[in-house]
């Protein structure tokens, strides 16, 4: 890392050190990797409070600081929800809750637990951390650009905030945003709401922009010696597949945000038709607001996935630690990753079946719907067929794993009915569809950020989290979460629609009253519960057990770095060299059960491991 | 970086040079400059901005009623009294062109490390983004002249008038933000940043030649969108 | 162990949930048993896979929990498991698609003998027109309405003079006869969804949008807006009364027709200038 | 190994090409120019706007952008995305259609 580095004399150095290094009678041969491509890259290293914690370019400083911001969005959407199950379970007890006001939460809650909350979170926080130390580089590509990223998008969020001080309030017009409604009086926050949540989002994509670059060429380009894309903890494969999907759909969302933009503020008509407002007919004319929905879902459906595909990454890693075992059917995962990434693009209008586009779109995105169902369904596969003859260590981790899983299948069963054209038509717009996609891109996605918040603790604190305050934590959140969404199916079964701020006078809903009010209780403790997680932390932090290096015996990069936890450049004066997959876990032969990236093979040749 | 050697890796072509490439260990890319890399996924991602533009647009023309003015017609210049069809934009294409050549020129002196030739061209570019930018907004002013407004014009539909403002502004955004660069790299170039590896002003990377062929990047870029753009919009 | 007893109550409280729910499909009215019965197949093959695959999983955990003494297997892959599976899944997922896709196709074609009738949509209400003796509608244009033109009919065209004008938001229907619902939004987004019939679709401002169904039951439904549509979504209720013919012929003889609205309105207003006249 | 050769003159290909190629960009300009010039009608002149701007856009990107020159790795990853847009605007023409059938029938013409 010195200004003058000479290049060629350091990989001599390292690969004759690791041919040398091979067990006795061995041939030299054995344990070759290729001499650096790159040489070592320059960091800029923080030397005052500011320039280390506040505009730091270390991209794990940079993934904590994403990560706080989007819990504390995160937390806000918690509190919106819990107003709004107020309002549903036990209408009229809060006495300040107008429609106005329940729309607006509806509108903030989505909005931020989609983009703000998880889209963050696991791009922005768990990608910055964790890419860098598993593919073993000594940071982002382009630290500064990583920085300026995620200073967008606190401005983002700062935006979105300021959104709930100005006249007329929050947008209330769904995360949807759909117009006409976005954009006219009688819905909530048409004028400044609207506005501060469209450049937000603009600013968001901008920001994201930045990020993704950093995440996909360091990826790519930035490896360290030996780490093929094959050789990559599915981890990165998740965070990187979602991270390309991100820099695809985003533009369609900036599209949209800024055509409405301009509707709003220069009255254009590119969403808005000839529309009669109060006995008046409106300056707009021949726009389509069905153009806007397609724009909208061309990013929306990848957007699901950009918060899924990390998920399914992270499980698979926390899964195969715990059970030490190897994940069953690496390659099938990572195609089944990049498949469902791909296919992505090509079902965005299975969330407007009823929309009134062209019905003949219905044959087209029905069938590549369930196509996707395909990919998915062997993940699930092999998360289970990774347990199975497994050596399952059923710590708060595993725990959240196995909630995952469940909640996970539970909705994606559910995505089949609402992604199968005709038995998504009684379905569509009920509560129905708000328990799938909460089961399957709220809960289980949650479910493993929790795991991976009590996984990778240890390493980004050097202290482990307590577990009977974890296995609490969880079994509140997935017994909770799981008894608020499974009955909620059933209303969209009688056809509650959504988005009602009242419904108790229709004749048969008023069946659903017992129902919503115990949803709203298990919701009340289902938040609350977080707040054990939050304790746990502080608590740990100052007193909690010291994790040591690799304290549940996994085998990737991240566990391997100089110090626990990592400092900035990650990995000392050299960079690991990786030899294996990081799944050889029980291997038959070997001492212990795991086997790290970086063992050579000269150092296990009785074994039978994997040649990947 | 870009000088760096790849050592002991055998290079094949096509589709298994791919593979090959695909499954090595390190770079995906081999020998491509992180900054590079970096640049053509960017321009991928605009690419994208920029056809959901045109696809809202193409939508938007093929689902409105009303008659779509005749660009022809519209964007028509008199010169020497006669009404030539699109001659402004023809222009304008013209020198976006030829900025775009003298850029991979550019490029090309870069690599050989001719410094002088390489910010002449360089600053060249420059100029003729500033003309094309000038000239835009000359067109602009003509059309908000005559009455075209992103909400009406008295051509005909509406939409004509916000569709163009918003692309073309869209466009004419890139291609400034790509003069005032190209402006930079000018000043980079004859000051002799790239010669001496000095570093970028925010960042710890080296300066290196490559740096031109990643500007040169996205001012082809701003050139190829100007293709489809003055193909879907002035033409159709 | 606790956590395999747990997670085994949670699958077995599903599948009791679903077995003594009390909340479940209203009566169906309408001929769409075909969307129901996509709804029970896709039901028992999902709910099959999601208690199997639960229920493999806690099996897991009971039977290969840490034992520090054992060593979990080494087995990267098994491709004939995978084929397996995959083609399995394949074949399970083309069964749930092709019945989808046979009812949609009955969907989106409308029986020739469908009455059509125009459902208009605003913030936040409801009316409809029904075609006249012509058996078809008239055109409409969102800046033709006013007080004497409720609906927007151009008045230039001739199929528009006779349609039935209903300006309630309860229509009435006949039994077992097709009607094609065509909608149409002058403002914003809307859906006119009666739950019993299992069919919807959106009103869509600027385009005329259409699905059709039969009624079979007669009776009177709750219409219900499912596509948010501003504060006053939740409110945005209507109704429909299916009646045998008879009843709907005398309902329907009583209702006015846009030309006699037209000439009511021309009376009202030569007494009006009459008056201003006095 | 003669790839690799071809690898290190990537950067640096003789002065004629671009010349060549800046060339041919001014000349099928000054066609599509002429497409407009002579206006061409209906399907004719689609598919010479099309032509003419496929062509020039392959070229840029070819040579200017030295795609022609770069590893497969990286044209693949640039070029497939673009199905993604081929298949959104495919349906996208279906459904401005749809859109104008609709708005010509129930509010222009009607029967």
């Amino acid at each position: 890392m010195s200004e003058d580095f000479n290049n060629n004399k350091t990989i001599q150095a390292q690969s004759s050190e690791t041919i040398s290094g091979g067990g006795a009678g061995v041939t030299p041969d054995m344990d070759y990797v290729r001499p650096a491509e790159i040489p070592d890259q320059d960091l800029y290293h923080g030397h005052s409070f500011i320039t280390k914690w506040v505009f730091c370019q270390d991209a794990k400083v940079i993934g904590v600081q994403y990560f706080l911001t989007a819990v504390f969005t995160g937390i806000i959407g918690l509190i919106l929800s819990w107003l709004m199950r107020l309002q549903l379970g036990f209408p009229g007890l809060a006495g300040f809750m107008t429609a106005e006001h329940y729309y607006q939460f509806v509108t903030m809650h989505g909005m931020i637990m989609v983009v703000y909350f998880l889209t963050a979170l696991f791009l922005g926080g768990f990608g910055n951390y964790l890419i860098p130390l598993m593919v073993g580089a000594r940071d982002m590509v382009f630290p500064y650009v990583n920085m300026v990223s995620y200073w967008m998008f606190f401005v983002a969020v700062g935006v979105l905030m300021a959104s709930f001080f100005v006249p007329g309030g929050p947008t209330g017009s769904g995360w949807t945003l759909y117009p006409p409604q976005a954009i006219l009086e009688g819905t909530p926050g048409s004028g400044m709401g609207i506005l501060l949540m469209l450049i937000s989002l603009s600013l968001f994509v901008i920001g994201f922009t930045m990020g993704g670059l950093n995440y996909l060429i360091t990826v790519l380009q930035a490896r360290t010696r030996g780490m093929t894309l094959m050789r990559m903890p599915l981890t990165v494969w998740g965070i990187f597949t979602a991270t390309v999907l991100a820099m695809l759909a985003f533009p369609a969302l900036l599209v949209s945000s800024i055509m409405m933009t301009l509707d709003k503020v220069l009255g254009t008509s590119f969403f808005m038709p000839t529309i009669l407002k109060a006995g008046e007919v409106l300056e707009y004319g021949g726009g389509s607001p069905i153009l806007f929905q397609h724009l909208f879902w061309f990013f929306g459906h990848p957007e699901v996935y950009i918060v899924a595909l990390p998920a399914f990454g992270i499980v698979s890693d926390l899964i195969s630690v715990h059970s030490r075992k190897n994940i069953f059917g690496y390659r099938m995962m990572v195609w089944a990753i990049v498949g469902i990434g791909a296919l992505s693009f090509f079902v965005w209008a299975h969330h407007m079946y009823v929309s009134g586009m062209n019905p003949w779109f219905g044959f087209f995105f029905a069938t590549t719907t369930l196509i996707i169902a395909v990919p998915t369904a062997m993940k699930v596969y092999n998360w289970i067929l990774t347990l199975w003859r497994g050596n399952i260590r059923l710590n708060t981790v595993m725990l959240w794993c196995l909630g995952f899983i469940v909640t996970f299948v539970n909705g994606g069963i559910t995505g089949i009915f609402l992604g199968n054209v005709t038995v998504d038509v009684p379905l569509s717009d009920t509560y129905f569809v708000i328990a799938h996609f909460h089961m399957v891109m709220g809960i289980a996605p949650l479910m493993v950020i929790m795991g991976a918040v009590y996984h990778w603790f240890p390493l980004v604190a050097g202290r482990m989290l307590d577990e009977g305050l974890g296995k609490w934590h969880f079994w509140l959140t997935f017994l909770g979460a799981y008894s608020i969404y499974f009955p909620m199916h059933y209303l969209g079964f009688i056809g509650v629609p959504r988005r009602y701020f009242e419904m108790y006078d229709s004749p048969y809903m008023t069946s659903a009253v017992g129902m919503n009010e115990f949803i709203s209780l298990a919701a009340f403790i289902v938040g609350a519960a977080q707040f054990i997680l939050i304790y746990n932390i502080i608590k740990s932090l100052k007193e909690g057990e010291r994790a040591g290096k690799n304290p549940w015996k996994a085998n990737s990069l991240e566990w391997f770095t100089s110090t626990v936890p990592p400092e900035h450049g990650n990995f000392g004066d050299r960079l690991p060299v990786v030899h294996r997959w990081p799944y050889d876990y029980s291997v038959p032969g070997s001492k212990e059960d795991f086997m790290p990236q970086t063992t050579p093979p000269s150092a296990v040749v009785d074994t039978e491991v994997e040649k990947t | 970086m870009s000088e760096q050697k790849i050592v002991d890796y055998e290079f094949k072509p096509g589709f298994k040079g791919m593979a090959k490439d695909t499954g090595s260990d390190q770079t995906m890319f081999k020998g491509v400059h992180w900054g590079k890399a970096m640049m053509w996924i960017f321009l991928l991602s605009d690419t994208f901005v920029f056809s959901c533009f045109l696809i809202s647009y193409m939508k938007g023309r093929a689902s409105t009623p009303v008659e779509w003015p005749n660009p022809s017609e519209v964007f028509a210049l008199d010169a020497f009294g006669v009404p030539v069809p699109l001659l402004l934009i023809a222009i304008m294409t013209f020198v976006l062109i030829t900025s775009s050549g003298t850029m991979a020129l550019a490029v090309k002196y870069g690599y050989e490390r001719n410094r002088k030739m390489c910010g002449w061209l360089v600053l060249a570019t420059a100029i003729g983004g500033l003309t094309f930018v000038g000239m835009q907004a000359f067109e602009w002013s003509k059309l908000i002249h005559e009455g075209v407004r992103p909400w009406e014009n008295p051509f005909g539909a509406p939409q004509f008038g916000s569709f163009f403002f918003m692309i073309t502004g869209f466009h004419g955004t890139h291609v400034s933000i790509g003069v005032i660069f190209l402006f930079i790299y000018a000043y980079k170039v004859f000051a002799g940043h790239y010669d001496e590896q000095k570093r970028g002003w925010f960042t710890t990377m080296k300066g290196d030649y490559v740096e031109i062929e990643i500007l040169g990047l996205y001012w082809h870029f701003v050139d190829l969108v100007w293709v489809f753009i003055f193909a879907f919009f002035y033409l159709w | 162990m606790h956590a395999g007893i747990i997670f085994f109550l949670v699958i077995l409280g599903s599948v009791l949930f679903h077995i003594f729910t009390p909340w479940y499909w209203t009566d169906i009215a309408s001929n769409w048993k075909s969307m129901d019965d996509t709804i029970t197949l896709t039901f028992w093959v999902g709910g099959g896979v999601f208690v199997a695959v639960c229920l493999f999983m806690v099996y897991c955990v009971f039977k290969f929990s840490y034992k520090e003494d054992r060593k979990a297997e080494y087995k990267p892959e098994d491709k004939k498991l995978e084929r397996i599976l995959t083609w399995a899944t394949t074949l399970g997922v083309a069964a749930l698609l092709a019945p989808g896709l046979i009812v949609w196709n009955q969907y989106v074609n409308v029986p020739k003998n469908a009455i059509e009738i125009d459902v208009m949509a605003w913030q936040w209400g409801w009316q409809y027109r029904l075609p006249g003796e012509d058996k078809k509608l008239g055109t409409t244009q969102v800046q033709n309405i006013n007080d004497n033109n409720p609906f927007g009919i151009n008045l230039d065209d001739p199929y528009g003079k006779d349609d039935v004008l209903i300006q309630s938001d309860v229509i009435n229907l006949k039994n077992n006869r097709p009607v094609k619902i065509l909608l149409r939004s002058v403002d914003v987004l809307h859906n006119w969804y009666v739950p019993q019939f299992r069919a919807k679709m959106d009103a869509v401002p600027g385009v005329v949008t259409y699905y059709w169904f039969e009624p079979n039951k007669i009776g009177e439904y709750e219409v219900l807006c499912a596509e948010y549509c501003g504060v006053g979504h939740y409110a945005m209720r209507g109704g429909v009364i299916v009646q045998d013919e008879q009843e709907y012929n005398q309902w329907l003889g009583e209702q006015e027709t846009f030309s006699e609205l037209i000439a009511k309105q021309k009376v009202i207003e030569f007494k009006e200038k009459r008056l201003v006249k006095k | 190994m003669e790839d690799t050769k071809k690898k290190e003159q990537t950067s640096t290909h003789k002065i004629g090409i671009y010349l060549w190629i800046w060339g041919l960009l001014f000349v099928l300009s000054f066609f599509s120019y002429m497409v407009d010039w002579y206006q061409f009608q209906g399907l004719l002149r689609w598919s010479l706007i099309l032509f003419f701007m496929f062509l020039k856009a392959g070229l840029i990107m070819a040579f200017f952008m030295h795609l022609f020159w770069e590893r497969y790795a990286l044209v693949n990853v640039l070029l497939w995305p673009m199905t993604a847009i081929a298949c959104f605007v495919a349906l996208m023409v279906a459904e401005g259609k749809y859109t104008l059938f609709s708005r010509l029938f129930y509010f222009f013409v009607g029967g």
